[in-house]
């Protein structure tokens, strides 16, 4: 037992400002993907404003309030309106037989693999170093 | 500033489970006998014909560009307001031009019917 | 307080949602979409930094400068301005060619 | 923190809870409170119109279930529970599910800044006005969540029109707020209702209202009200008398109940709203020495503004959706955008107590409410002409269409409109 705890040491207790993000980021993210995952178009326009909710509360947690309102009024209001808006115009494509995506989909996963990289790396550097000077200042 | 926005967060998570559970009681209390008639789509007891996908006109996606670029306006014209005490001339008259330059793009939209509806 | 690279992973996460969604969809208002969420990971990381990383007053313990909110206000702005163009682009070609997939709006190709 | 609250807290934490708790029961309590106004509110909203109309139209209205009928609507409730949840064959389950909860919820939500008495706020947010219009893009979108899912084309034609609707007021409503927030300077609905207070004599009358000093942007905002919260003469896309429904057409049971209770509560806090913003919120004279008494203010306003819109359903006709969508972009958004530069220009007229260090404005003079009620006065007069208008070009449409032959001779032909 003691072996396992050392090799996978429980995470400590999340505050209570973690114990926000995490389930709103979880929240966010199965947006996300939906918005590229889901098949039909309309569900994707859905996830999209669930995902843009998601990020105005992130937003809010951020201590950027006004962010988080103009992001609901532009993006909810406006954008996402034109989106299902442009979805009705253009009908047909819902139902088509066609593949709802192209060939480049390795191409694709490659280079999201180069960003995780990149993102990683940059992941390291800033707990390294601004994590720290925040726990400093 | 946090505490307020936990209670928007509390306050939302009541005002989403309130008529979750008024749904589901209404599901549970109610009888549940689906038919193929029952669960047919309801168009004045005639059969529907055709797909629900008729094509809409492009009047709608005009309205909604218009309030697009009004939306925007709003985002950028109530930060101005909070501080208008403080502005000093030339961020009057700039904020004044940019009003009246809203003005102008909406007299444009008339001139070129992008604001009629029929 | 919520460590900054937590934020950065789901920017990160978002982004390449984005990314993913702009490079294999066929349809163009679903490669609109997957730029919405590209432009929503950016913001994320904009918002982050500004609040983690700007100055912050030792006496009011506020940040002081809003050059991150700023500019992540402009791009909400010009998101806007996008999908509206991409949009009323896209409505305009289906209109005539009555497609929406990108594999088949090849009139520049020569 | 608000008043409320902190007294909570103060009283948990003497209960022995640690502080995070204690806040956050205190806030769970008072959310709670707030979550369970909203439909208690709608079912006394919605015996109040029934009785209101039934009188206009000479008749008694609900007068069986209870002593005068009151308990009529909550009888329709308990009906609507027992009632068959039908879902068309070809729905599409999670949007047509979530649909009628979302409208609820984007309602309710707007319960929480609402400004009932002095410090009597759920939480007064500096971004107050804003948020309760991006609270709307909630309904928006589950107008579009039901037309579409209920997979019928006249729901989606009807949740296609209600967007249309609701974009094309949002912009003069959103501006129309605008105009009072400029003169405050300040987006917290606590702030703006406590700017809305007239001291004479040392003596708090409380009668500053904006109503009076900005009739203009309230007639703008009142009518904009009206269309957002779909009610006569713009409430096109459920004409109960011409039409079956609106987007929730497919809708049966609960679902249903849960549209209507949005309805009801979204009209009703659009008049909240133009009571915080316009119609002094809790202001009124004695406020400062009995709070309480600013919640009565602000309830009777509440429930007269709401009157107002029920006696305009009694009365008006409803008008077509070309001339709704003009009167929108042709008449209201210019003549507001108009009013908020000239405000803008009034504003910085010299009078003006100023900062002799910052040279920030303290206090407005005399010159600027004058000019500011100018500006006002001249947007009333345009908008209620362009009414006059119309209801009297109406007015000859309706009397030709009834007795025709009583026009013979004395009517010209007219360009068919």
């Amino acid at each position: 037992m003691d072996i396992i705890q050392q090799l996978f040491p429980l995470p400590p207790i999340p505050t209570l400002q973690q114990a926000v993000f995490i389930p709103l980021a979880l929240f966010t993210a199965v947006c996300a993907l939906l918005v590229v995952l889901s098949p039909n178009l309309f569900h994707n326009a859905l996830a999209l404003v669930g995902t843009l909710f998601g990020v105005a509360g992130i937003y809010a947690l951020l201590e950027a309030e006004f962010l988080a309102i103009s992001q609901i009024l532009v993006y909810v209001w406006s954008i996402s309106t034109l989106i299902t808006f442009a979805i009705m115009l253009s009908r047909g494509m819902m139902f088509g037989a066609t593949s709802k995506t192209n060939k480049q989909a390795g191409t694709a996963i490659d280079g999201i693999v180069v960003i995780g990289f990149i993102g990683w790396c940059n992941f390291v550097s800033a707990r390294s170093k601004l994590d720290v000077s925040i726990a400093v200042a | 500033m946090l505490t307020q926005y936990g209670f928007i967060l509390i306050l939302s998570i009541f005002a989403f489970a309130l008529p979750t559970a008024a749904v589901m009681m209404g599901w549970f209390l109610g009888p549940r006998r689906p038919d193929a008639v029952k669960t047919a789509t309801y168009e004045s007891g005639v059969e529907t014909i055709g797909d629900t996908w008729v094509q809409f006109r492009a009047q709608y996606y005009l309205i909604g560009l218009i309030f697009l670029i009004f939306d925007v306006e709003v985002i950028f014209l109530f930060p101005i307001a909070l501080a208008y005490k403080h502005l000093s001339l030339f961020s009057v008259v700039s904020t004044i031009t940019f009003v009246v330059i809203l003005l102008l793009g909406l007299l444009l939209e008339w001139r070129k019917g992008a604001l009629e509806w029929s | 307080m919520v460590p900054l690279s937590w934020y950065l992973v789901l920017a990160a996460f978002v982004f390449s949602c984005g990314l993913y969604g702009a490079l294999v969809r066929r349809n163009a208002i679903a490669v609109l979409m997957g730029i919405e969420l590209m432009l929503n990971g950016v913001n994320i990381n904009l918002v982050a930094f500004w609040r983690y990383g700007d100055i912050i007053d030792k006496a009011t313990q506020q940040v002081v400068r809003l050059d991150g909110q700023i500019f992540a206000l402009f791009v909400i702005a010009v998101a806007a301005a996008e999908a509206a163009v991409g949009l009323a682009l896209i409505i305009s070609i289906y209109r005539n060619r009555k497609t929406v997939s990108l594999d088949q709006m090849d009139l520049l190709k020569g | 923190m608000e008043i409320w609250s902190s007294g909570l807290t103060h009283l948990l934490t003497g209960l022995g809870l640690p502080e995070t708790a204690a806040v956050i029961i205190a806030l769970a309590i008072g959310a709670f409170v707030l979550a369970n106004v909203g439909p208690v509110l709608a079912l006394v909203l919605i015996l109040l119109l029934r009785k209101v109309i039934s009188r206009m139209q000479d008749r008694i209205g609900p007068n069986r279930v209870g002593p005068f009928g009151l308990l009529q609507t909550v009888a329709d409730a308990l009906k609507l529970l027992s009632k068959e949840d039908i879902r068309p064959a070809n729905a599409d389950a999670v949007a047509y599910f979530l649909a009628p909860i979302l409208s609820v919820f984007g309602v309710i939500l707007s319960l929480g800044v609402m400004a009932v008495a002095p410090g009597w706020i759920g939480v007064d947010l500096n971004v107050g006005v804003l948020f309760l219009t991006a609270l709307g893009s909630i309904g928006i979108m589950s107008a579009l969540m039901a037309g579409w899912s209920s997979n019928n084309k006249y729901a989606l034609l009807a949740g296609f029109r209600v967007v249309a609707q609701l974009l094309s007021y949002e912009i003069p409503m959103v501006l129309a707020m605008f105009v009072p927030v400029l003169l405050v300077g300040s987006m917290r609905l606590g702030a703006l209702s406590a700017a809305q207070s007239l001291t004479i004599f040392g003596f708090n009358t409380g009668l500053g209202w904006f109503g009076f000093l900005m009739p203009g942007a309230f007639l703008i905002y009142f009518i904009s009200a009206l269309a957002e919260g779909e009610q006569t003469p713009f409430d096109l896309l459920e004409a109960e008398s011409e039409l079956i429904a609106g987007f929730h057409i497919e809708y049966s049971g609960m679902k249903f109940a849960m549209f209507f209770l949005a309805q009801f509560l979204n009209s009703f806090f659009l008049g909240a709203i133009a009571v915080m913003l316009f119609l002094g919120g809790y202001q009124g004279p004695f406020v400062d020495q009995i709070p309480l008494l600013g919640f009565v203010y602000f309830v009777i306003k509440a429930f007269g503004v709401y009157l107002l819109t029920i006696w305009i359903k009694g009365t008006f006709p409803r008008i077509r959706v070309d001339q709704m969508m003009a009167f929108a972009w042709k008449v209201l958004v210019p003549l507001v955008l108009a009013l908020i530069l000239w405000q803008m220009i009034a504003l910085k007229l010299p009078g003006a107590t100023l900062d002799p260090v910052t040279g920030d404005v303290l206090q407005y003079g005399f010159l600027n409410y004058i000019a500011v009620f100018a500006g006002n006065l001249v947007v009333l007069g345009v908008v209620s002409n362009v009414l006059m208008n119309h209801f009297k070009r109406e007015k000859m449409r309706t009397k030709r269409a009834f007795e025709p032959k009583s026009l013979i001779g004395v009517m010209q032909p007219s360009s068919g409109d």
